[in-house]
């Protein structure tokens, strides 16, 4: 039985959710092929995400991302909701990001309504952005290592996340979905004590990192499950839209907080880790140094946070943005999450269009797992980032 | 006197070991359970079951030992009835009757059992050929995984069934010739001989590689990790249990756990100098046995806290590619040992 | 390029651009409907722009004046977005696929299809994609209700101060 | 076991075991043959080889019981029903009748008679003596002294089918 030869690059045959002709040699005998469905309820999914898969013995043949499952319509729902509304309703799509789902529409709110927000608050919207990113990483990390088979990484991330989620806490009064980006601003000012512990659990965190490399990225039986499976070319990423630490571990370190600078990024000192191979190894690693830089961010912000108000002097009383559009663009946890917002003057938005990078991360599974055997699935989902709230909003 | 007189009776020892080993089957696991439980919380900084029995849960597995038996026992529509319910049963008959053949002790010094009872000492059987007796019983477990799977008729458990066979069939054969050589060096396939042997020196330094294997593919026949795809809870679910409730699921948990204690037990018989005690040799030998039994026990249990699991395919080119070569080299090279010395 | 630049270029090179508009440092381009697919080409591959990652790809319901489809690109290499327009009428809204220009486009314009009801023409598998298989209508439409608000306004709708007593 | 029963009376109680784990062997081997399913097909070869194996226990030859508990219950029927379940193993009533009853019963039994004839001239008037357990050490003995040419033969045969084997497996 032979599966067509893999384009390397550029197009498929048939697209994401085609299924790819298989051609059965001729003069051998033809193996009955068994549809498999993994999901909507199947543990490595991350929620309901269902994969169609078609299997030949234990590789997969075609691989049909099955979503909707979750499907919340965000978009019409924003037309029907005013902006501080949309604020509560963004931030529960990525739940594990949810600072950075409210801050796109904070700012492309604010960008139509020509208000900036204050030093203090951006510099603050910042390091919270940052926490919410190492949040999110964390529970990749852990959930990756646990799909492998590897269950003490998963307990460990969510003892740090446990952490975190105490700090969020303490400013925004919510453990996930914070609600504490504001158009203009901020809801509250940081509490007392908070920025000491934050500096504590940085250092607590890079500390407790090490961890991680010694039971995961150092680990040989981890290294021969993921070198060298599901590459991904930075040209095929790149023509699915991929964005975020997928892209960068093929190798295109486009990050919007480098290239396009929002809030304070251009003042802090960063890189954005790339990988070699854009396997699941290098996806994996690029998702651990990530948290590291995050952390040096944070670390910056503590140093330079400027005293201020957190919301301007005068705002309107009522947001009325006035007619035009705009696309705003995030580097979130995941990779860009945009929305391109669409005003006609109104209380609630013309048109509010969530780009979410899960959803594109998700579109390009089956061309990574053409080919793969049934346990390297799990290692290519798992180092597929997404979340199914983010991928059906 | 009546005391004297029941243990002068070899069949009522002979029965009183049978009703021990029963004992130790239905206990040893539920030990081993806990500590699994316990062991794996405080390495992954969480505290366990704390609730059950009150003092730090240490009623848990009873707890759920109870809950198994009250559960329903479905029978799923689509399964082959008979065969889906004799499967746990099968896995689990082989695994209760290694039990009988571990040596805990030395043969004691005077003995006048009649054939059939045993001989005297602490094991529930001496047979001449223990060892092959062990290795030839615990690999008809698979048919009851492969009937296990099959008569589930989910595709998950025949995937499941079919990656054990795979496995399991793949490292018999290292085990077998790991076993071998320990024979050939201790001159006798007999348990108790084979301890006796080690009264100068254990096996496991001269058997090193022969160990090692031993070790790999024991945690590979009793699918744990690093070498759980059978039953990757992150790929098909829970392998050929996915269908399975109540009792007959208790049973093949039971049947792991048990498995884990007495391959541990082969382990330390044929290779950690069994009942053959260091530094402090005035312990009781079925002491060291329990002790040595139950390091190696926490050994399997702290790999699962340590490693992700390997693909199947991997798997089956250690055993083929690493595994039997190398146990084929030690076999050889034992045999130069014996004929040179 | 700066936004002028590429709104310049793409008049230039494919004559398609009907007009172009730079407005908050995003420019936009509206193209006429037979020369969606060419200019979307002409984009990716032209070197001058290099637009090589499609960001998305949506819609707007423009009430009377039919249906504005969006597609955003950015180009990794020259750092630099744009978005082309073109306008669809009002019934049958119908246009030829990018799906075989990026693989990536194939869901959004699925997305679009279900939501807006607009006909990617020659798309490979244009089948429901976040709805359910069953579900009748073109939800992002304006004239497609929220069941809940036709039998209610929404009482947020108003502010405090606004309702009359 | 009592010494007695094996030396004198005529019913002896290994002669009882033989008795009952053949007559299971024998009844399983119809079932095979008339099991309608093949897996439950290969599960009562399971119970034929068992039971086969059980009666050489029966007899002392300790070895030899075990050895054929490891290899076809292990190995080798593990070996076909994997094979089975990889290819087509449908649970349920499946047809597996075919039209060549007549030249398959007479196919086995005339290998039934072969049998029973070589091994009667054979042993038929030998006794086995079960006071004496065969050790293990006999069975190497004679392995690799009295029989050797006909274990090498079939060492030889073992590796033709390896080798082949590996050339089958090679050719995808």
């Amino acid at each position: 039985m032979a599966v067509t030869e893999l384009p390397t690059a550029g197009m498929l045959p048939g697209g994401p959710g085609e299924g790819v002709q298989v051609v059965i040699a001729g003069e051998e005998l033809p193996t009955q092929e068994m549809t498999l469905s993994i999901g909507p309820q199947h543990p490595s999914t991350h929620g309901v995400l269902r994969v169609v898969l078609t299997l030949d013995g234990e590789r997969i043949d075609t691989a049909t991302p099955v979503i909707g499952y979750m499907h919340r319509a965000f978009d019409k729902l924003s037309e029907a909701r005013d902006y501080r509304q949309i604020i509560a309703l963004s931030n529960r799509h990525d739940w594990l990001s949810a600072f950075g789902n409210e801050l796109g529409v904070a700012l492309a709110t604010e960008r139509l309504m020509g208000i900036e927000a204050p030093e203090r608050a951006q510099w603050i919207r910042m390091l919270m952005a940052e926490w919410n990113r190492v949040l999110n990483h964390l529970m990749f990390l852990g959930s990756f290592g646990l799909e492998l088979g590897a269950m003490t990484p998963m307990f460990y991330a969510f003892r740090e996340r446990e952490d975190i989620q105490t700090l969020m806490e303490m400013a925004t009064g919510a453990r996930m979905h914070f609600t504490y980006c504001r158009v203009g601003g901020l809801k509250e000012d940081l509490p007392k004590g908070f920025l000491q512990y934050s500096e504590v659990l940085v250092k607590r965190i890079r500390h407790r990192l090490l961890d991680y490399e010694g039971l995961l990225l150092g680990n040989e039986i981890f290294k021969k499950r993921t070198v060298g499976i599901g590459v991904l070319p930075g040209e095929v990423a790149k023509s699915y839209g991929v964005t975020g630490p997928i892209l960068h571990a093929s190798g295109v370190a486009e990050d919007s907080r480098k290239t396009e600078p929002y809030l304070k990024y251009s003042e802090v000192d960063f890189e954005v880790p790339v990988g070699e191979h854009g396997d699941s190894f290098d996806r994996f690693n690029v998702l651990y140094h990530r948290i590291e830089q995050s952390l040096r961010i944070i670390e910056q912000v503590h140093a330079k946070l400027p005293a201020g108000p957190i919301m301007p002097g005068k705002m309107p009383k009522y947001l009325k943005p006035p007619e035009g559009w705009t696309y705003v663009r995030t580097e979130n946890s995941l990779g860009e999450t945009g929305y391109y917002l669409v005003s006609r003057g109104d209380t609630k938005p013309w048109r509010l269009k969530m780009r979410t990078p899960s959803f594109h991360n998700v579109s390009m599974i089956p061309y990574l797992l053409k080919g793969v055997l049934l346990p390297d699935l799990i290692a290519v989902l798992g180092s597929v980032f997404f979340v199914v709230g983010d991928v059906d909003r | 006197m009546i005391f004297y007189h029941f243990f002068s009776n070899p069949w009522a020892v002979f029965a009183l070991k049978l009703a021990a080993v029963f004992i130790f089957f239905l206990t040893a696991p539920l030990v081993l359970g806990y500590v699994e439980h316990k062991g794996l919380a405080h390495m992954q900084s969480r505290l366990g079951p704390m609730e059950a029995g009150r003092f730090h849960g240490w009623a848990q597995l009873i707890a759920d030992g109870v809950k198994f038996i009250q559960k329903e026992d479905i029978v799923p529509d689509a399964a082959d009835r008979r065969i889906f319910m004799l499967a746990p049963m099968i896995v689990i008959i082989p695994v209760s009757l290694v039990f009988l053949v571990i040596p805990f002790g030395p043969a004691a010094v005077s003995c006048h059992a009649p054939a059939g009872t045993g001989g005297c000492g602490f094991w529930g059987e001496n047979f001449d050929v223990g060892i092959f007796f062990v290795l030839a019983i615990s690999a008809i477990s698979v048919i009851g995984m492969l009937m296990a799977g099959w008569a589930s008729a989910n595709k998950f458990s025949l995937i499941g069934a079919i990656r054990g066979a795979a496995q399991l069939i793949a490292y018999e054969l290292p085990l077998v010739l790991a076993a071998s050589a320990v024979a050939m060096q201790a001159g006798t396939l007999s348990l108790v001989g084979i301890g006796d042997a080690q009264k100068a020196y254990w096996f496991v330094f001269p058997q090193i590689a022969g160990f090692i294997i031993f070790v790999i593919a024991s945690l590979a026949e009793l699918s744990r990790p690093p070498f759980d795809m059978p039953i990757a809870d992150s790929e098909i679910i829970f392998g050929h249990m996915t269908e399975y409730t109540g009792i007959r699921f208790g049973l093949f948990l039971l049947s792991e756990y048990a498995g884990i204690v007495s391959l541990s037990a082969i382990a330390v018989v044929l290779y950690l100098g069994a009942w053959h005690g260091f530094i402090v040799p005035w312990i009781p030998g079925p002491i060291w046995t329990l002790a040595k039994i139950g390091a190696l026990s926490f050994l399997v249990i702290w790999l699962r806290a340590t490693y992700p699991r390997l693909r199947e395919d991997q798997l089956q080119k250690m055993a083929w590619k690493y595994l039997i070569p190398i146990a084929l080299v030690n076999i050889l090279l034992t045999m130069i040992f014996k004929v040179v010395f | 390029m700066t936004p002028d630049e590429i709104a310049a270029h793409l008049t230039e090179a494919t004559g398609a651009a009907e007009r172009s508009d730079v407005a908050h440092g995003e420019v936009s381009v509206w193209v006429p409907n037979d020369k969606w697919v060419e200019v979307a080409t002409h984009l990716r591959d032209c070197g001058r722009c290099h637009f090589d990652l499609p960001t998305f790809l949506t819609a707007v319901d423009l009430e009377e004046q039919g249906f504005e489809v969006v597609l955003h690109m950015y180009s990794v290499r020259r750092q630099h977005h744009v978005n082309v327009k073109t306008q669809l009428a009002r019934d049958e809204p119908r246009l030829p696929t990018l799906s075989g220009v990026w693989n990536g486009l194939n869901w959004c314009e699925r997305e679009t299809w279900e939501l807006f009801g607009i006909d990617f023409t020659g798309h490979p598998n244009q089948v429901k994609l976040l709805l359910p298989v069953e579900f009748e209508g073109f939800p992002l439409r304006k004239d497609f209700l929220l069941m809940t608000r036709e039998a209610k306004e929404w009482p947020g709708l108003k502010e405090p101060a606004e309702v009359e007593h | 076991m009592d010494p007695e029963a094996t030396e004198g009376a005529v019913v002896s109680w290994p002669a009882v075991f033989v008795a009952i784990f053949g007559a299971v062997a024998a009844l399983s081997a119809v079932a095979v043959v008339l099991s309608r399913n093949v897996v439950h097909a290969a599960l009562y070869l399971v119970v034929v080889l068992g039971a086969a194996g059980a009666i050489f226990l029966v007899l002392g030859a300790e070895f030899v019981g075990w050895t054929q508990i490891l290899i076809y219950v292990g190995a080798i029927v593990v070996l076909l029903l994997f094979g089975l379940m990889l290819t087509a193993a449908p649970i349920g009533t499946h047809a597996l009748d075919n039209q060549q009853r007549g030249v398959a019963f007479m196919t086995s039994a005339a290998v039934f008679g072969v049998f029973t004839f070589i091994i009667w001239r054979s042993f038929g008037s030998q006794r086995i003596h079960l006071n004496q357990v065969v050790r293990t050490s006999d069975v190497g003995r004679s392995l690799f002294s009295g029989y050797i040419l006909p274990f090498e033969v079939v060492s030889v045969l073992l590796l033709a089918a390896l080798v082949g084997a590996i050339v089958l497996a090679k050719k995808d």
